[in-house]
Protein backbone atom coordinates (compact mmCIF):
# COMPACT_ATOMS: atom_id res chain seq x y z
CA UNK A 1 0.00 0.00 0.00
CA UNK A 2 2.90 2.82 0.86
CA UNK A 3 4.37 1.12 -2.62
CA UNK A 4 1.26 2.03 -4.07
CA UNK A 5 1.59 5.86 -2.88
CA UNK A 6 5.28 6.22 -4.25
CA UNK A 7 5.01 4.09 -7.25
CA UNK A 8 7.96 1.84 -6.57
CA UNK A 9 8.74 -0.91 -4.49
CA UNK A 10 12.73 -0.71 -4.18
CA UNK A 11 14.35 2.73 -4.15
CA UNK A 12 17.63 3.73 -3.45
CA UNK A 13 18.65 6.40 -0.95
CA UNK A 14 21.59 8.31 -1.31
CA UNK A 15 23.18 9.82 1.60
CA UNK A 16 26.87 10.65 2.95
CA UNK A 17 26.14 8.91 6.62
CA UNK A 18 25.06 10.09 10.19
CA UNK A 19 21.44 9.67 8.98
CA UNK A 20 19.15 8.87 12.10
CA UNK A 21 15.71 6.76 11.61
CA UNK A 22 13.82 9.64 12.37
CA UNK A 23 15.94 12.00 9.90
CA UNK A 24 14.90 9.31 7.08
CA UNK A 25 11.03 9.43 7.61
CA UNK A 26 11.19 13.05 7.96
CA UNK A 27 13.19 12.93 4.09
CA UNK A 28 10.78 10.98 3.32
CA UNK A 29 7.61 12.10 4.14
CA UNK A 30 8.87 15.35 2.11
CA UNK A 31 9.31 13.52 -0.48
CA UNK A 32 5.78 11.77 -0.79
CA UNK A 33 3.55 13.37 1.66
CA UNK A 34 0.58 10.98 1.37
CA UNK A 35 2.53 8.54 3.26
CA UNK A 36 1.90 11.37 6.30
CA UNK A 37 -1.64 9.68 6.82
CA UNK A 38 -0.20 6.08 6.64
CA UNK A 39 0.57 4.02 9.59
CA UNK A 40 4.12 2.35 9.25
CA UNK A 41 7.43 1.03 11.05
CA UNK A 42 10.94 1.36 9.71
CA UNK A 43 12.97 -1.32 9.40
CA UNK A 44 16.59 -1.31 9.35
CA UNK A 45 18.39 -4.12 7.96
CA UNK A 46 15.20 -6.05 8.95
CA UNK A 47 14.98 -5.08 12.69
CA UNK A 48 12.24 -2.65 13.40
CA UNK A 49 14.21 0.43 14.75
CA UNK A 50 13.58 3.50 16.68
CA UNK A 51 13.66 7.41 15.70
CA UNK A 52 16.95 7.72 17.53
CA UNK A 53 18.87 4.83 15.81
CA UNK A 54 21.65 6.19 13.46
CA UNK A 55 21.32 3.77 9.99
CA UNK A 56 24.78 2.56 8.91
CA UNK A 57 25.25 2.55 5.23
CA UNK A 58 24.69 0.77 3.06
CA UNK A 59 21.59 -0.57 4.83
CA UNK A 60 18.36 -2.02 3.87
CA UNK A 61 15.52 0.18 4.80
CA UNK A 62 11.68 -1.24 4.84
CA UNK A 63 8.76 0.37 5.22
CA UNK A 64 6.66 -1.81 7.31
CA UNK A 65 2.48 -1.19 7.32
CA UNK A 66 0.33 -2.75 9.73
CA UNK A 67 0.71 -6.29 10.17
CA UNK A 68 -1.92 -8.52 9.25
CA UNK A 69 -0.66 -12.31 9.53
CA UNK A 70 -3.28 -14.51 10.94
CA UNK B 1 19.51 -24.80 20.81
CA UNK B 2 18.53 -28.30 20.05
CA UNK B 3 19.04 -29.79 16.50
CA UNK B 4 14.74 -30.30 16.59
CA UNK B 5 14.67 -26.08 16.52
CA UNK B 6 16.29 -25.57 13.64
CA UNK B 7 15.05 -23.03 11.12
CA UNK B 8 11.72 -24.14 9.20
CA UNK B 9 9.38 -23.06 6.45
CA UNK B 10 6.78 -21.57 7.55
CA UNK B 11 5.17 -20.15 4.32
CA UNK B 12 2.80 -22.17 2.06
CA UNK B 13 1.57 -20.86 -0.95
CA UNK B 14 -2.32 -20.26 -1.26
CA UNK B 15 -4.73 -21.93 1.50
CA UNK B 16 -3.96 -24.93 4.06
CA UNK B 17 -5.84 -27.64 3.85
CA UNK B 18 -7.76 -29.42 6.53
CA UNK B 19 -5.74 -32.81 5.31
CA UNK B 20 -2.70 -31.23 5.72
CA UNK B 21 -3.79 -30.50 9.51
CA UNK B 22 -4.47 -34.20 9.45
CA UNK B 23 -1.38 -35.41 8.43
CA UNK B 24 0.29 -33.13 10.56
CA UNK B 25 -1.30 -35.05 14.09
CA UNK B 26 -1.38 -38.17 12.21
CA UNK B 27 2.96 -37.59 12.16
CA UNK B 28 2.80 -37.27 15.92
CA UNK B 29 1.12 -40.38 16.77
CA UNK B 30 4.46 -41.95 17.35
CA UNK B 31 5.87 -39.29 19.66
CA UNK B 32 3.78 -41.15 23.06
CA UNK B 33 5.53 -38.84 25.36
CA UNK B 34 3.13 -36.06 24.00
CA UNK B 35 -0.20 -35.77 25.81
CA UNK B 36 -2.02 -32.54 24.42
CA UNK B 37 -2.05 -30.92 21.30
CA UNK B 38 -3.23 -27.78 20.97
CA UNK B 39 -4.26 -26.02 17.40
CA UNK B 40 -5.25 -23.13 16.01
CA UNK B 41 -6.26 -22.34 12.47
CA UNK B 42 -7.01 -19.18 11.41
CA UNK B 43 -9.84 -18.99 8.58
CA UNK B 44 -11.05 -16.19 6.12
CA UNK B 45 -14.19 -14.28 7.10
CA UNK B 46 -16.49 -12.66 4.56
CA UNK B 47 -16.36 -9.53 6.14
CA UNK B 48 -18.89 -6.64 5.11
CA UNK B 49 -16.90 -3.76 3.82
CA UNK B 50 -17.57 -0.58 1.81
CA UNK B 51 -18.16 -2.15 -1.65
CA UNK B 52 -19.06 -5.91 -0.62
CA UNK B 53 -18.34 -8.72 1.77
CA UNK B 54 -14.66 -9.79 1.44
CA UNK B 55 -14.11 -12.94 -1.12
CA UNK B 56 -10.53 -13.70 0.01
CA UNK B 57 -7.18 -12.20 1.37
CA UNK B 58 -4.16 -11.82 -0.73
CA UNK B 59 -0.91 -12.32 1.66
CA UNK B 60 2.62 -10.84 1.28
CA UNK B 61 5.35 -11.09 3.86
CA UNK B 62 9.03 -9.21 4.04
CA UNK B 63 9.94 -12.43 3.95
CA UNK B 64 13.63 -12.78 5.41
CA UNK B 65 12.68 -10.47 7.91
CA UNK B 66 9.28 -12.44 8.67
CA UNK B 67 11.14 -16.00 8.46
CA UNK B 68 13.89 -14.38 11.33
CA UNK B 69 10.53 -13.68 13.13
CA UNK B 70 9.09 -17.31 12.96
CA UNK B 71 12.58 -18.33 14.54
CA UNK B 72 12.09 -15.95 17.07
CA UNK B 73 8.91 -16.72 18.17
CA UNK B 74 9.81 -20.89 17.74
CA UNK B 75 12.77 -20.27 20.08
CA UNK B 76 10.95 -17.81 22.79
CA UNK B 77 8.25 -20.49 22.86
CA UNK B 78 10.32 -23.46 23.32
CA UNK B 79 12.22 -21.74 26.05
CA UNK B 80 8.94 -20.49 27.68
CA UNK B 81 6.97 -23.71 27.72
CA UNK B 82 6.97 -27.33 28.19
CA UNK B 83 6.85 -27.97 24.67
CA UNK B 84 7.37 -31.29 22.77
CA UNK B 85 6.98 -30.37 19.08
CA UNK B 86 5.91 -26.83 17.33
CA UNK B 87 4.30 -25.84 13.97
CA UNK B 88 3.77 -22.60 12.05
CA UNK B 89 2.20 -22.80 8.59
CA UNK B 90 1.31 -19.05 6.69
CA UNK B 91 -0.28 -18.82 3.59
CA UNK B 92 0.77 -16.47 1.03
CA UNK B 93 -0.84 -15.16 -2.12
CA UNK B 94 -4.50 -15.55 -2.21
CA UNK B 95 -6.68 -17.19 0.73
CA UNK B 96 -10.30 -17.60 -0.66
CA UNK B 97 -13.45 -17.20 2.34
CA UNK B 98 -13.67 -19.98 4.55
CA UNK B 99 -10.16 -21.47 4.52
CA UNK B 100 -7.34 -21.59 6.65
CA UNK B 101 -4.39 -19.12 6.19
CA UNK B 102 -2.65 -19.52 9.90
CA UNK B 103 -1.71 -22.89 11.93
CA UNK B 104 0.08 -23.15 15.08
CA UNK B 105 0.04 -26.55 16.13
CA UNK B 106 2.15 -26.97 19.50
CA UNK B 107 2.50 -30.67 21.31
CA UNK B 108 3.25 -31.12 24.79
CA UNK B 109 3.15 -33.89 27.45
CA UNK B 110 1.02 -32.13 29.54
CA UNK B 111 -2.31 -29.40 28.41
CA UNK B 112 -1.33 -26.00 30.37
CA UNK B 113 1.71 -26.02 28.04
CA UNK B 114 0.09 -26.54 25.07
CA UNK B 115 -2.84 -24.08 25.35
CA UNK B 116 -0.40 -21.73 26.51
CA UNK B 117 2.05 -21.64 24.01
CA UNK B 118 -0.55 -21.44 21.25
CA UNK B 119 -1.95 -18.48 22.57
CA UNK B 120 1.46 -16.81 22.81
CA UNK B 121 2.60 -17.63 19.52
CA UNK B 122 -0.92 -16.69 17.85
CA UNK B 123 -0.43 -13.43 19.97
CA UNK B 124 3.21 -12.70 18.72
CA UNK B 125 2.69 -13.71 14.83
CA UNK B 126 -0.18 -11.41 14.98
CA UNK B 127 1.94 -8.42 16.26
CA UNK B 128 5.54 -9.25 15.04
CA UNK B 129 5.67 -10.79 11.74
CA UNK B 130 5.64 -8.55 8.67
CA UNK B 131 2.75 -10.29 6.70
CA UNK B 132 0.42 -7.69 4.91
CA UNK B 133 -3.17 -8.70 3.74
CA UNK B 134 -5.18 -7.25 1.12
CA UNK B 135 -8.90 -7.97 1.74
CA UNK B 136 -10.42 -8.12 -1.97
CA UNK B 137 -14.11 -7.15 -2.08
CA UNK B 138 -16.82 -7.33 -4.13
CA UNK B 139 -17.08 -8.47 -7.67
CA UNK B 140 -15.29 -5.59 -8.85
CA UNK B 141 -11.65 -6.13 -7.74
CA UNK B 142 -11.81 -3.81 -4.63
CA UNK B 143 -9.13 -4.36 -1.89
CA UNK B 144 -8.33 -2.99 1.52
CA UNK B 145 -5.38 -3.37 3.53
CA UNK B 146 -5.83 -5.36 6.81
CA UNK B 147 -4.80 -4.53 10.29
CA UNK B 148 -4.38 -6.54 13.20
CA UNK B 149 -5.34 -5.50 16.58
CA UNK C 1 -32.08 -21.74 23.26
CA UNK C 2 -30.98 -21.87 19.96
CA UNK C 3 -31.59 -24.98 17.72
CA UNK C 4 -27.72 -25.54 17.47
CA UNK C 5 -27.41 -26.34 20.72
CA UNK C 6 -29.44 -29.67 20.79
CA UNK C 7 -28.01 -32.04 22.57
CA UNK C 8 -25.32 -33.75 20.52
CA UNK C 9 -23.47 -37.59 20.36
CA UNK C 10 -20.20 -36.90 22.53
CA UNK C 11 -18.74 -40.94 22.57
CA UNK C 12 -17.48 -42.16 20.09
CA UNK C 13 -16.13 -46.04 20.36
CA UNK C 14 -12.63 -46.00 19.87
CA UNK C 15 -9.79 -43.57 18.95
CA UNK C 16 -10.23 -40.10 17.56
CA UNK C 17 -8.94 -40.02 13.79
CA UNK C 18 -7.06 -37.54 12.50
CA UNK C 19 -9.16 -38.03 9.11
CA UNK C 20 -12.06 -37.24 11.37
CA UNK C 21 -10.37 -34.21 12.77
CA UNK C 22 -9.80 -33.08 8.98
CA UNK C 23 -13.33 -33.68 7.78
CA UNK C 24 -14.91 -31.64 11.39
CA UNK C 25 -12.34 -28.54 9.92
CA UNK C 26 -13.84 -28.49 6.33
CA UNK C 27 -17.46 -28.61 7.56
CA UNK C 28 -16.64 -25.05 8.82
CA UNK C 29 -15.40 -23.47 5.54
CA UNK C 30 -19.20 -22.71 4.61
CA UNK C 31 -19.64 -20.61 7.91
CA UNK C 32 -17.38 -17.50 6.50
CA UNK C 33 -18.59 -15.52 9.95
CA UNK C 34 -15.81 -18.03 11.74
CA UNK C 35 -12.06 -16.29 12.14
CA UNK C 36 -10.30 -18.94 14.64
CA UNK C 37 -10.85 -22.15 15.28
CA UNK C 38 -9.29 -23.62 18.60
CA UNK C 39 -8.41 -27.69 18.83
CA UNK C 40 -7.69 -29.36 21.63
CA UNK C 41 -6.81 -33.30 21.27
CA UNK C 42 -6.07 -35.28 24.62
CA UNK C 43 -3.29 -38.28 23.40
CA UNK C 44 -3.10 -41.58 25.17
CA UNK C 45 0.79 -41.26 26.61
CA UNK C 46 3.29 -43.91 27.09
CA UNK C 47 3.99 -43.49 30.97
CA UNK C 48 5.81 -45.32 32.55
CA UNK C 49 4.70 -47.04 35.87
CA UNK C 50 5.43 -50.03 38.06
CA UNK C 51 5.29 -52.76 35.50
CA UNK C 52 5.85 -52.08 32.29
CA UNK C 53 4.42 -48.05 30.12
CA UNK C 54 0.84 -47.99 29.83
CA UNK C 55 -0.04 -49.26 26.42
CA UNK C 56 -3.18 -47.85 26.12
CA UNK C 57 -6.15 -46.71 28.33
CA UNK C 58 -9.48 -48.47 28.67
CA UNK C 59 -12.12 -45.70 28.96
CA UNK C 60 -15.48 -46.57 30.41
CA UNK C 61 -18.35 -43.52 31.83
CA UNK C 62 -21.23 -43.45 33.55
CA UNK C 63 -23.09 -42.59 30.27
CA UNK C 64 -26.37 -41.09 31.01
CA UNK C 65 -24.80 -38.31 33.71
CA UNK C 66 -21.70 -37.85 31.57
CA UNK C 67 -23.85 -36.79 28.65
CA UNK C 68 -25.84 -34.62 31.33
CA UNK C 69 -22.73 -33.24 31.99
CA UNK C 70 -21.23 -32.62 28.94
CA UNK C 71 -24.28 -30.70 27.77
CA UNK C 72 -24.06 -28.41 30.93
CA UNK C 73 -20.70 -27.63 29.85
CA UNK C 74 -21.98 -27.01 26.00
CA UNK C 75 -24.51 -24.22 27.75
CA UNK C 76 -22.07 -22.87 29.81
CA UNK C 77 -19.58 -22.15 27.21
CA UNK C 78 -21.93 -21.04 24.36
CA UNK C 79 -23.40 -18.46 27.42
CA UNK C 80 -19.60 -17.44 28.40
CA UNK C 81 -17.60 -17.19 25.21
CA UNK C 82 -18.65 -15.75 21.90
CA UNK C 83 -19.02 -18.99 20.19
CA UNK C 84 -20.30 -19.73 16.20
CA UNK C 85 -19.85 -23.69 16.82
CA UNK C 86 -18.57 -26.27 19.38
CA UNK C 87 -18.30 -30.11 19.01
CA UNK C 88 -16.82 -32.28 21.54
CA UNK C 89 -15.88 -35.90 21.32
CA UNK C 90 -14.75 -38.57 23.92
CA UNK C 91 -13.58 -42.37 23.11
CA UNK C 92 -15.26 -44.96 25.03
CA UNK C 93 -13.23 -48.42 25.14
CA UNK C 94 -9.77 -49.17 24.19
CA UNK C 95 -7.52 -46.18 23.19
CA UNK C 96 -3.83 -47.21 22.39
CA UNK C 97 -1.38 -45.19 23.23
CA UNK C 98 0.20 -42.03 20.76
CA UNK C 99 -3.97 -42.15 19.55
CA UNK C 100 -6.78 -39.51 20.25
CA UNK C 101 -9.49 -40.17 22.78
CA UNK C 102 -10.62 -36.02 23.45
CA UNK C 103 -11.17 -33.57 20.54
CA UNK C 104 -12.78 -30.48 21.45
CA UNK C 105 -13.17 -28.26 18.67
CA UNK C 106 -14.38 -24.61 19.15
CA UNK C 107 -14.91 -21.99 16.46
CA UNK C 108 -15.70 -18.24 16.94
CA UNK C 109 -15.73 -14.75 14.99
CA UNK C 110 -12.51 -13.83 17.24
CA UNK C 111 -9.61 -15.74 18.41
CA UNK C 112 -10.10 -14.17 21.92
CA UNK C 113 -13.18 -16.57 22.42
CA UNK C 114 -12.14 -19.81 20.89
CA UNK C 115 -8.95 -19.74 22.69
CA UNK C 116 -10.86 -19.16 26.07
CA UNK C 117 -13.79 -21.13 25.57
CA UNK C 118 -11.20 -24.62 24.49
CA UNK C 119 -9.48 -24.05 28.08
CA UNK C 120 -12.59 -23.40 29.65
CA UNK C 121 -13.87 -26.87 28.06
CA UNK C 122 -11.37 -29.00 28.64
CA UNK C 123 -10.75 -28.01 32.09
CA UNK C 124 -14.89 -28.57 32.85
CA UNK C 125 -14.01 -32.04 31.48
CA UNK C 126 -11.44 -32.94 32.97
CA UNK C 127 -12.86 -31.89 36.12
CA UNK C 128 -16.81 -32.57 36.12
CA UNK C 129 -17.64 -35.55 33.60
CA UNK C 130 -17.99 -38.77 34.67
CA UNK C 131 -15.17 -40.98 33.11
CA UNK C 132 -13.16 -43.61 33.54
CA UNK C 133 -9.88 -45.06 32.52
CA UNK C 134 -7.98 -47.93 33.39
CA UNK C 135 -4.22 -47.59 32.00
CA UNK C 136 -3.24 -50.39 30.67
CA UNK C 137 1.06 -51.39 31.40
CA UNK C 138 2.69 -54.07 29.99
CA UNK C 139 2.58 -56.89 28.49
CA UNK C 140 0.86 -58.90 31.69
CA UNK C 141 -2.59 -57.38 31.07
CA UNK C 142 -2.37 -55.50 34.03
CA UNK C 143 -3.47 -52.04 35.04
CA UNK C 144 -4.36 -49.05 37.06
CA UNK C 145 -6.90 -46.20 37.31
CA UNK C 146 -6.09 -43.37 36.08
CA UNK C 147 -7.17 -40.12 38.23
CA UNK C 148 -6.65 -36.53 36.90
CA UNK C 149 -5.05 -34.01 38.38
CA UNK D 1 -12.58 -49.93 40.42
CA UNK D 2 -14.88 -50.11 43.42
CA UNK D 3 -16.65 -52.82 41.89
CA UNK D 4 -14.04 -54.93 42.11
CA UNK D 5 -13.92 -54.78 45.53
CA UNK D 6 -17.92 -55.40 46.09
CA UNK D 7 -17.43 -58.15 43.28
CA UNK D 8 -20.63 -56.70 41.61
CA UNK D 9 -21.45 -53.53 40.06
CA UNK D 10 -24.97 -53.23 41.07
CA UNK D 11 -26.77 -53.82 44.25
CA UNK D 12 -30.14 -53.11 45.83
CA UNK D 13 -30.34 -51.09 49.08
CA UNK D 14 -33.04 -51.50 50.89
CA UNK D 15 -33.84 -49.08 53.77
CA UNK D 16 -37.05 -47.88 55.14
CA UNK D 17 -36.19 -44.23 54.07
CA UNK D 18 -35.00 -40.93 55.35
CA UNK D 19 -31.12 -42.03 55.09
CA UNK D 20 -28.80 -39.06 54.20
CA UNK D 21 -26.03 -39.15 51.53
CA UNK D 22 -23.69 -39.66 54.51
CA UNK D 23 -25.60 -42.48 56.75
CA UNK D 24 -25.61 -44.47 53.46
CA UNK D 25 -21.96 -43.73 52.91
CA UNK D 26 -20.93 -45.27 56.49
CA UNK D 27 -23.61 -47.88 55.89
CA UNK D 28 -21.27 -49.02 53.07
CA UNK D 29 -18.02 -48.51 54.26
CA UNK D 30 -19.07 -51.09 56.83
CA UNK D 31 -20.07 -53.81 54.42
CA UNK D 32 -17.02 -52.93 52.16
CA UNK D 33 -14.26 -52.16 54.56
CA UNK D 34 -11.44 -51.95 51.35
CA UNK D 35 -13.56 -49.06 50.16
CA UNK D 36 -12.17 -46.71 53.07
CA UNK D 37 -8.99 -46.68 50.88
CA UNK D 38 -10.38 -45.51 47.82
CA UNK D 39 -11.49 -42.05 47.05
CA UNK D 40 -14.62 -41.78 45.30
CA UNK D 41 -18.11 -39.41 44.93
CA UNK D 42 -21.26 -40.12 45.56
CA UNK D 43 -23.70 -39.56 42.95
CA UNK D 44 -27.75 -39.75 43.40
CA UNK D 45 -30.09 -39.61 40.51
CA UNK D 46 -26.81 -38.74 38.97
CA UNK D 47 -26.44 -35.41 40.67
CA UNK D 48 -23.09 -35.65 42.73
CA UNK D 49 -24.31 -35.00 46.38
CA UNK D 50 -23.30 -33.72 49.90
CA UNK D 51 -23.59 -35.84 52.93
CA UNK D 52 -26.09 -34.04 54.45
CA UNK D 53 -28.57 -34.56 51.34
CA UNK D 54 -31.56 -36.67 52.02
CA UNK D 55 -31.90 -39.57 50.04
CA UNK D 56 -35.90 -39.60 48.09
CA UNK D 57 -36.69 -43.05 47.44
CA UNK D 58 -36.42 -44.70 45.01
CA UNK D 59 -33.25 -43.38 43.95
CA UNK D 60 -30.26 -44.45 41.67
CA UNK D 61 -27.72 -44.35 44.02
CA UNK D 62 -23.63 -44.44 41.95
CA UNK D 63 -20.54 -44.31 43.64
CA UNK D 64 -17.88 -42.67 41.15
CA UNK D 65 -13.80 -43.05 41.44
CA UNK D 66 -12.29 -40.19 40.53
CA UNK D 67 -12.89 -38.46 36.96
CA UNK D 68 -10.08 -39.66 33.98
CA UNK D 69 -11.53 -38.08 31.15
CA UNK D 70 -9.31 -36.45 28.45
Amino acid sequence: MLAEIAGLSDEVWNEAGGLTVGQFRAQMLDKYPAMRDKKFKIAVNQKISDDFVLIETPAEIALLPPFAGG
Amino acid sequence: MEKAHKPKKVFVQGPISPDFVAKSIASHQSKTGIGAHAIFLGQIRADQKEGGAVTGIDYTAYEEMAEQAFHDIREAAFTKFELTCMHIYHSLGLVPTGEISLFVFVSSPHRRAAFEASEYIVEEIKANVPIFGKEMVGEAGQHVWKENT
